[in-house]
């Protein structure tokens, strides 16, 4: 079956080291601080200037001078750090965080990822997600598989403008774990009881099979 | 005004000078860190064809969307302008120009164009419809791209407390792109929560600089809140 | 060292991976704000080869001028380096490259070479010799040369008060170079005077966040004073 | 008669204005501060990162961590402000510092300066003066007319490697206080009894004189 949202992020949170600093973008990837591992520390960046967010506020602690990347009211750790944009995207861009979660339309076999614009539909802005995907080294993609309408996200070439190319090595679907390596996709991981046949199906990129493509468990 | 004082009397002093087609750096992220009381002079002035620097373009009635009932602006530059339906119409009709920047280019274009530094490359937009035009260069067999800095007629910035020589702190994240701003202006206004005198803040705790601010002026704010989030205690 | 925790319990731990030939950007300005008790470890470490991006070189008996004794620094990048008798005597014989850089540009190199921009744009040096085989290019009628940013292999810092996370703030003008080298390098090395417990320093007054520290270390230190200047009271 | 070191920092003391940023070089730029007009606030910027320099310290407030870009102890005033090497370089590079003082070797009809390497001599370095005269609008050279072998230092062409180009608009010898424009010096006062043809004879690059040079008062 394919992965739920909570499932995807609880796969997600698997990549995570003791000590790391990972921004997570909004969806998905903000479900990822709900499943850091037990006794690891993790410390959370959002790109409006905030190194070490905490928790959404109590009523009590709300404070409209403290928010995050989705505009969202949150609170600092302690061991915080509070800065300008322009010194949060020269971690980002500088490539000190460690870890980077977000989502997309689409991404390819040339590590390509396309997430910002439809053509045809109203252009809202990319915010922070091209200096994210070209300053981090390490980058998890999450989206669904297919689009609602059965077609492939994982392509040869995207086909919708790209947010940063070749910048993209792991992606997690609903339906697979993949690797991006060498112009194909890997497949490493299947979702419990998703056959290899569905995921080779709906990946329109070239895919690489091994042998054995364990499942995930949860 | 004698002196290194930057305090002026009223909102029509901060802006005096502000005409039709000028370019505006504004800080402030959403509605975080945004000067509430600059942006109600300049609808009031009722000034025209302003192009604004600026990361969003507030929401429809309030920060710089309440700019766009009156059609005060021409064109934003800016990284992402969501949550607004006047912005949206304005767009789609052609009055309202629009140039996208990726956040971190943008912060630092505004950084660059303070810093007296023209120009710099950086991989951010690469292969996107970001580095279309721009000249591409490789560093380490990396690709980059050649981003120009920007600067404006005008800044305008909130800060939390300055003293009258315009030292300016920030408050948690409304700092976010004001202190860029503030570098970015010909002549920068600081509207703030609270005037001090000098020496009553820390010298190496200062944000901003008193070299970067023309105009000082003590402002009230609602800071509206744009997403409330709580959790239970 | 679990988690955040940044703290080394010995200089040989701090400097641990550091060999022959490697690159190291160095905070302070003149004998202000230097790491002395990482410099005293490298020193005793014997390590060959060095090359240090520092905007001076110390004295003759006193921060980096120290590592000239036995001979281990290769190359310094410095935007001045009088003060040192030991340094002009292996400068004259050629035992000892200098590649003067303008002390904007230096700070400059090293801020862009942590936050990721391969190079920028400058009119410092425009015209003189540091200019000589650099591209130039005009940006609104004035020509500018390209500068390409620096990272090391080891950031060598010293900071008055850090937490455990690495979060670090700088006491008075010896904070100079130390922010921006703090940022270049591939490992960055914090030594302070104090260390606190996360949360006892108030984020928004950060100037080093801790992202960009792996090591930090208390230390003590001797402050010479270059030129000593008094009034009477 | 030639003016003193005091007197030079005298009248250059007089292209200071109410509410300007300075930064004073070694030397005689330095003896600037203890001229200013009476009821007159200037800020001094020392580049190694302070604005808002102080007097020198008394013996107790004397403090390792306080220097100017000198290397001298210094205290800071009320109000001042305290930065990086990079945001002070922002500053000066950014044109924000209304005035500049600094010595110089020579300079030349097209506002070029030598100031920091003499070939042959142990160079030194230039520390922040190529980013001062590159980033300022407005600078006053203060410097000796001619060497003591009586040659000029205000030349057709600098001879010595340059430090700027085209940057220098205002020059304040022993002996004549001199403007840049259009490819010639322009002749503004003189020293008190100090003759436009002593000027003129030591003048090496062409040189402007009006009908009238005025003598500078003390």
């Amino acid at each position: 079956m394919a992965l739920s949202r909570e499932q995807m992020a609880q796969r997600v949170a698997r990549e995570l080291q003791d000590g790391f600093y990972v921004n997570l973008g909004i969806g998905i990837p903000t479900l990822v601080a709900n499943y850091i591992p037990e006794g690891m520390e993790v410390m959370l960046q959002s790109e409006n200037g905030l190194l070490g967010m905490g928790p959404y506020p109590t009523n009590e602690e709300l404070d409209a001078d403290m928010i995050n990347a989705g505009k969202e009211t949150v609170t600092a750790i302690k061991g915080a750090s509070i800065f300008s944009s322009a010194e949060s995207f020269a971690m980002i861009r500088g490539g000190h965080v460690d870890l980077t979660v977000l989502g997309a339309f689409e991404v390819d076999v040339s590590g390509n990822i396309a997430s910002w614009m439809i053509p045809g539909k109203l252009v809202k802005g990319m915010g922070g997600a091209m200096d994210l995907v070209a300053g981090a080294n390490n980058i998890v993609v999450t989206m669904t598989h297919a689009s609602k309408h059965g077609e492939s996200k994982l392509l040869t070439q995207c086909s919708l403008p790209l947010t940063g190319a070749g910048c993209i090595k792991k992606v997690l679907t609903d339906l697979a774990y993949v690797e991006i390596a060498e112009g194909s996709f890997w497949l490493k991981e299947r979702a419990p009881g998703v056959s290899v046949d569905e995921i080779v199906a709906k990946t329109e990129g070239e895919i690489v099979v091994p042998d054995v493509v364990p499942e995930m468990e949860f | 005004m004698a002196g290194f004082d930057k305090v002026v009397k009223s909102y029509a002093e901060a802006l005096a000078g502000l005409t039709d087609d000028m370019t505006i750096i504004a800080g402030g992220f959403g509605l975080c860190g945004i000067p509430e009381g600059i942006i109600a002079e300049i609808k009031s002035m009722g000034v025209k064809g302003l192009t604004f620097v600026s990361n969003n373009c507030g929401v429809d009635d309030f920060g710089l969307g309440l700019l766009l009932e009156d059609r005060q602006i021409k064109k934003m530059i800016s990284s992402y302008v969501g949550e607004n339906a006047l912005f949206e119409q304005q767009f789609l009709s052609g009055e309202l120009e629009v140039e996208l920047t990726p956040q971190g280019t943008l912060a630092e274009k505004m950084r660059a164009g303070g810093a007296g530094i023209p120009a710099f490359y950086t991989a951010t937009g690469y292969g996107t419809p970001v580095g279309e035009g721009k000249e591409v260069r490789e560093f380490d067999g990396r690709p980059y791209i050649l981003e120009e800095s920007i600067t404006g007629d005008f800044a305008i910035v909130k800060g939390w407390k300055a003293d009258r020589y315009g030292n300016v702190i920030y408050r948690h994240t409304a700092q976010n792109f004001n202190p860029m701003a503030a570098t970015a202006g010909k002549i920068t206004i600081v509207e703030v929560e609270e005037i001090v005198e000098p020496g009553e803040l820390d010298p190496a705790h200062i944000h901003t600089p008193g070299i970067y601010v023309n105009r000082l002026i003590q402002g009230s704010f609602e800071k509206r809140i744009e997403k409330r989030t709580v959790r239970s205690a």
